[in-house]
């Protein structure tokens, strides 16, 4: 059994991911009543990208080759370091700063290769990507902060597998995750931040470091940004509401325990489809200020807890 | 057609039935062709429910939408872009301007049609055609996609 | 008695005539004052040599008195006269504010925080502080006046103050008062002749704010 | 073996290979190539000396004095004392003078023939030998002394190259400030030894108890922002990035890499070995200022596109960063939490080394672009990844090792002063909660914007095609350069991999710096070498992380490589281009991809955007300069109001200095009535 959680905890996050996008994508569809594409869509794009060859440019340095093999890989780790379903398994690598700076590695790599073929494109895609990254992961520790006076641990399990809650930090909690889910909305390059079903490079930020990649690459980038989406919602609902984890590894427990995890995504998934069909990408350099916001919201959550 | 072509376009279709992405080339079109393909992702067509939808960069794409007559300006354009997707790859020409230069046929500033620049798969007539006979010409070449989604 | 308005006397006549050098409109007066003050000196040192009978003091006075009280006031009423000086320049503060200020520092070095300066021999203490007021009243004249005749009579009266004090400090106990005053004497008197002289030469005034110019 | 290693005549030797190193290469006049040889081979063998040296002092535990060789000047004894935090110094800067010597090899050839070669030996040699003697020396006067020695010869560097006109005016800079400086650290030693009546450390430390508060916090202010100029901390900042671009790159890496840290290394051993017991203010006040100084220097480094200059505010990010852990040690210890104190003081002497190896490599490879291209302008680069493809390396993982990614050194002492900052918001009243989650948010916003600022110094140098005829023209370095600066990445690997070994190592040596030998550590290392803080309350394994980030990208190559689409045939195209050619000017330039954040922090960097149409001949402009520029605040200020202000001042002064013959007896006569009041 222990072997099977090992393989379901490493496993989760990259068969699961693409579903995701799916279910949001076919949420979204339902808002502005269309069919939409199936919830398995992604799954058949990346299968597709993965059979087909590729053209890479000429200008291309072995940065933009090997890019997406430390993108995906990335999200492979932190994916297996975030508590899923279970509070009981950790790895060496399940601490707040390293999956910060893990996640920033990938960033890194994602963004040189961005610049990498001489593409104006890929080369202002990498600059807003930079630009906003280099702000939210700020945010992003001091919205776990919270967690971290709360719980005097840096380490997410403990954190997620803590049961103790006190009425009284509830509030500080809630503004955190509220603040955390803009995190959430930056780092995946949702709205009011990006837009991921744009076509239009001049208003891209994600998508225009990827615009010279094809197949497996471009199969492997656009996996491991739903890889992203899937790990940042983990640690919203996990951490933010550790409610429904495993705390042994019996088959029964874990059953439930996906069960309740995958109802808690469901609802954060929800959230993001219906944000994004209401409401419009920001201005650029109108992100800055919806960043401050929520880092005010952090250091109140932070004055609330004890 | 040998059996090896056969071979590679079964698999070709396999693979992008549920999942293609078109990249449009406007090579010095009317706009008339573009606004008829615009309509499909609208609510009505919708055609992503196919699996089908619209990329930013011929890298991402598998099928080129070329239309127009290809204007001399517009050749090297479109040579670039059909050089820069990635194989295999399926060229569309859509329209009658871009199948044979239509009204444009015979000009000094026209190569009439996409064809004479690069090679060219399926054609999509019409001038320009509409949504549903572009919708209904992509199902055909990608050879019947799922039976539950088509019937409408 | 005696000794005590002798003293009173000379000491009086050093302060005043320094205090004189102020007020002086006129060149050869000013000469001729310092010429008074040196002969102050002189009686000082002359009453000095009564007391003790060195050989050596009695050399003092006789070259002090040739020197100052003769020599020196002759020599400049002569060159007052030859290069017709007129006092022409007024000194930087006016009269009255001057007179001001020499009150300011008579007040001052009758201040406790003199004391120890002036209180070196405590019977003497009126005459200390009476050379230390002139001393610094000659100074004040030699940044007051702009004429190079008062500066150098300024010097001399401050020296002339310098010997009064050292007189009555009990430096003349020793030899090292009388050796330095013959010094000094021929030093001062020759470079002040120097002085004015090469001045006049170059410049064709003893204004010495005219030698801002050679600044650069 | 080691006793008689860790011994004076070890030091002496220590010194004397320096000595003969630079008083040899001015001997051989004339043969370039034999100066340059005799330079470094000295400087090496130097450093390796010192690596044993300093290895055997801590390996045997062994500490020792060398007094008694007193000289003819008053106060002035050669004494020296070898503890622990002397011995990691030495190490930290044999290790960096040993690969900057290597590369030197190669780096001083191009001054053959143009430069005096036995002038830069000498001054070289010097230099390091200063260094290692102000780490080493436990008097007053000596250390100022080589204090002194260390900042002239640096400064006789920086304006080696002196037919740049701006390498002589950056020299004079520094000049200027570094004696500033110089001036109130010697009075702190003067009120010290007005104190203590010796300027021996040890006395000055036995008589600490005795000193008044008053006292102290003059000592503390004074030593503070003396060792702070030197170590860069802003707004005493400015000589830094224009001496350290002026040297020649090697010596840029040493004084950036190690000569700052020697004001680290003072302040630690003032603050938190000799003026013990110290106010909580004290840290607090550090904390604040390293907090200032990382996020302002890392925003001034995005606005730069000098390459060396980008890497010299570096190296102010990263003294805050480092003051933040001293701080954070200096507040533990007056809070009373030895534990914690060590934690910190360890996050910061960590930080210290790495910050010297990387910084290292990065100006040894911003070097060797810059000798390649003949520029430092990183407008004027791009593609030199295709002809420099191994300093492109090299210069990748001091990229990353500076923006703290994993596998590499930055991350786990970034992650250590994390650790240590987390644990002060956790511990103490409200005004100190506040003053570490202030270093905190900065430390992680200092970190973004370094990520964000070595993409765009990675990839404006290295990447996308080549922008000018001098990036084009560009050939890989000499083998001597190379070897250098890879010796440096490995090293950055190491102390990655061994930094569970080192940062245990460094809090036991941290109870011998401040004397708390009954402090326990807060750390443990499990038998898989992991790092665990308190019970459970952070760990970090470096193997672990360094092989799955190594082997996790590995496999999904060899999977999607070998297992999926085996037959996948790659072609290649030019770059898309919409149609149109594309040419290296649309690419991003280094001030377009930080434009965006130059604006975001405008209030903070007084950055500005201005156009420059140029009249129109037809109807179109025929060309629009955008300029984005950003106003030294610093200079305008700060330096430029202290500058009016003493012109001002001047200008009075002059009256005084009048050329009137009245004035001046007038100054004498007051003088002397003063002088007669107050003397009697």
């Amino acid at each position: 059994m222990h072997i099977l959680a090992w393989a379901l905890q490493i496993l989760f996050v990259p068969l699961l991911a693409p579903l995701g996008v799916g279910i949001i994508n076919k949420i979204k569809a339902k808002v502005q009543r269309r069919q939409g594409a199936g919830l398995l869509q992604p799954y058949r794009d990346i299968r597709k990208l993965l059979h087909k060859d590729e053209v890479i440019s000429e200008d291309a340095s072995f940065i933009f080759n090997i890019a997406p093999y430390i993108v995906f890989g990335i999200t492979l780790i932190v994916g297996a370091s975030v508590p899923l379903f279970t509070s009981v398994i950790h790895l060496p690598s399940s601490d707040l700063i390293t999956v910060v700076l893990l996640l920033a590695t990938g960033t890194f790599f994602l963004a040189l290769a961005g610049m990498d073929t001489g593409s104006s494109f890929g080369g202002f895609g990498s600059s807003r990507e930079m630009t906003l990254s280099a702000l939210v992961e700020g945010l992003f520790i001091a919205s776990i902060l919270v967690l971290v006076i709360l719980h005097r641990t840096t380490n997410l399990y403990l954190i997620a597998g803590s049961v103790h809650l006190d009425y009284a930090d509830l509030i500080a909690v809630a503004l955190a995750g509220v603040s955390f889910f803009i995190v959430l909305l930056a780092e995946t390059n949702r709205f009011p931040f990006d837009n991921v079903d744009t076509h239009l490079e001049l208003t891209m930020i994600h998508e225009a470091m990827l615009l010279e990649y094809s197949g497996k690459k471009l199969a492997l980038m656009e996996w491991a940004s739903a890889n992203k989406l899937i790990i940042f919602a983990a640690m919203l609902v996990n951490l933010y509401f550790p409610v429904g984890l495993a705390s042994n590894l019996q088959f029964g427990t874990i059953a439930l325990a996906i069960t309740i995890f995958i109802a808690k995504l469901l609802v954060v998934y929800v959230a993001i489809a219906v944000l994004e069909s209401v409401i419009a990408k920001l201005r650029f350099f109108r992100l800055p200020g919806l960043l401050f916001t929520a880092f005010i919201l952090c250091l109140i959550a932070i004055g609330l807890v004890k | 057609m040998t059996g090896m072509e056969r071979k590679i376009e079964e698999r070709v279709k396999k693979l992008f039935r549920g999942s293609l992405a078109i990249r449009q080339i406007d090579a010095g079109s009317d706009n008339a062709v573009e606004q008829e393909l615009n309509a499909l992702t609208n609510n009505f067509y919708d055609i992503s429910r196919f699996g089908i939808h619209f990329v930013a960069s011929p890298r991402h794409a598998d099928m080129l939408m070329v239309s127009g007559p290809v204007t001399r300006n517009m050749r090297k354009a479109l040579e670039h872009a059909y050089r820069a997707t990635p194989e295999p790859k399926i060229v569309v020409a859509v329209g009658d301007d871009a199948i044979d230069g239509g009204i444009f046929k015979g000009s000094y500033g026209v190569y009439d049609g996409v064809s004479s620049v690069i090679p060219v798969d399926y054609t999509i007539p019409g001038d320009p055609p509409s949504p549903l006979v572009i919708l209904r010409s992509l199902l055909e070449i990608l050879d019947k996609v799922d039976d539950s989604r088509t019937k409408e | 008695m005696l000794k005590i308005h002798f003293f009173q006397v000379t000491v009086s006549v050093v302060f005043l005539s320094s205090i004189y050098f102020h007020l002086a409109k006129r060149n050869i007066r000013i000469s001729m004052v310092y010429g008074l003050q040196s002969a102050g000196v002189v009686a000082l040192l002359f009453y000095s040599y009564l007391q003790k009978g060195s050989p050596l003091i009695l050399v003092v006075v006789l070259a002090t008195l040739a020197v100052k009280v003769i020599i020196a006031p002759t020599f400049f009423i002569r060159l007052i006269n030859r290069h017709k000086f007129k006092f022409a320049v007024d000194p930087h503060v006016k009269m009255a504010l001057g007179l001001a200020i020499i009150g300011l520092i008579s007040g001052l070095v009758t201040l406790h925080i003199f004391s120890p300066l002036t209180t070196i021999i405590p019977a003497n203490q009126t005459y200390l502080t009476l050379a230390l007021a002139s001393m610094l009243i000659s100074v004040f004249l030699i940044a007051n006046h702009k004429d190079a005749l008062s500066q150098i009579v300024g010097i001399l009266s401050l020296e002339n103050s310098i010997v009064v004090f050292a007189i009555f400090a009990g430096l003349d106990q020793s030899s090292i008062l009388d050796l330095g005053i013959l010094f000094d004497i021929f030093v001062w008197l020759f470079v002040a002749i120097a002085f004015i002289s090469m001045m006049y030469r170059h410049i064709g005034s003893i204004d010495v704010t005219r030698m801002k110019r050679l600044k650069d | 073996m080691l006793a008689s290693i860790v011994s004076p005549s070890g030091l002496i030797i220590l010194f004397s290979i320096f000595g003969i190193g630079g008083i040899g290469t001015t001997l051989l006049r004339g043969n370039n190539r034999a100066q340059n040889l005799w330079a470094h081979i000295f400087s090496i063998t130097g450093a390796l000396w010192g690596l044993i040296f300093a290895a055997s002092a801590l390996i045997s535990n062994r500490e020792f004095y060398v007094n008694g060789l007193a000289t003819s000047f008053p106060f002035l004894s050669l004494s020296f004392h070898i503890d622990k935090l002397s011995s990691l110094f030495i190490i930290i800067i044999c290790l960096s003078v040993l690969f900057c010597s290597i590369y030197g090899i190669g780096y001083v050839k191009s001054f053959y023939g143009r430069y005096n070669v036995g002038n830069y030996g000498f001054f070289y040699n010097l230099f390091i030998a200063a260094m290692l003697a102000v780490v080493t020396s436990s008097n007053g006067i000596l250390f100022l002394f080589a204090w002194e020695i260390m900042s002239l010869a640096s400064y006789f560097l920086v304006v080696y190259e002196r037919h740049d006109h701006k390498n002589v005016k950056a020299g004079y800079l520094y000049l200027i400030m570094t004696h500033a400086a110089t001036a109130l650290i010697t009075l702190a030693f003067i009120l010290l030894f007005n104190h203590a009546h010796s300027f021996d450390f040890n006395t000055i430390r036995a008589s600490v108890p005795s000193m008044s508060m008053a006292l102290k916090n003059i000592v503390f202010l004074l030593a503070f922002v003396g060792f702070g100029t030197k170590a860069g901390i802003i707004p005493f900042h400015i000589w830094l990035p224009a001496a350290h671009p002026a040297a020649p790159s090697h010596v840029s890496a040493l004084m950036s890499g190690v000569m700052i840290k020697t004001g680290i290394y003072m302040m630690i051993r003032l603050f938190l070995g000799i003026l013990l017991p110290i106010p909580l203010w004290w840290g607090l006040t550090l904390i604040i200022v390293g907090s200032i100084s990382c996020v302002l220097g890392v925003l001034y480094a995005l606005t730069e596109h000098d390459i060396k200059r980008l890497l010299a505010y570096h190296s102010i990010e990263n003294i805050g960063i480092i003051l933040l852990g001293l701080g954070g040690a200096m507040v533990f210890y007056s809070l009373h939490l030895p534990t914690l104190m060590l934690l910190s003081l360890a996050a910061a002497l960590f930080h210290t080394w790495n910050h010297a190896t990387f910084k290292s490599l990065l100006f040894l490879a911003a070097g060797s672009v810059a000798l390649a291209t003949g520029t430092k302008n990183i407008e004027k680069y791009g593609g030199l990844i295709k002809s420099m493809p191994q300093t492109a390396i090299l210069f990748l993982i001091g990229a990353m090792a500076i923006s703290a990614l994993p596998p590499f050194n930055g991350f786990y002492s970034e992650w250590l002063t994390f650790q240590s900052l987390i644990h002060g918001v956790l511990s103490g009243d409200i005004l100190v909660k506040w003053v570490f989650l202030g270093g905190l948010v900065s430390l992680a916003l200092a970190g973004g914007l370094a990520l964000a600022c070595f993409v765009k110094a990675f990839g404006s140098t290295f990447l996308a095609r080549p922008r000018s005829v001098m990036a084009k023209g560009a050939k890989e370095v000499s083998i001597w350069m190379r070897s250098g600066m890879a010796g440096l990445a490995v090293l950055c690997l190491v102390l990655g991999v061994a930094s569970a070994y080192i940062i245990k190592s460094l809090e036991s040596l941290g109870r011998e710096i401040t004397a708390s030998p009954r402090a326990g550590l807060i750390t443990s290392v499990s038998s898989r070498q992991t790092l665990q803080i308190g019970h459970n309350f952070g760990s970090i394994s470096a193997p672990f992380i360094t092989v799955v980030a190594v082997a996790t990208p590995l496999l999904v190559w060899f999977v999607s490589r070998y297992f999926i689409n085996r037959h996948q045939k790659i072609t290649s195209s030019p770059t898309w281009d919409c149609g149109t050619d594309i040419t290296p000017r649309m690419e991003i330039t280094s001030t377009g991809f930080a434009r965006s954040l130059t604006m975001i922090f405008q209030p903070l960097l007084r950055s500005n955007l201005s156009y420059d149409t140029a009249p129109a001949g037809s109807l179109a402009p025929t060309s629009i300069v955008a300029t984005v520029g950003i106003v030294d605040i610093y200079k305008k200020y700060i330096y430029g109001r202290m500058y009016s202000l003493i012109n001002i001042l001047s200008i009075y002064f002059k009256k005084i200095q009048n050329g009137n013959i009245n004035a001046y007896i007038l100054y004498i006569l007051l003088a002397l009535i003063i002088a007669l009041a107050m003397g009697i």
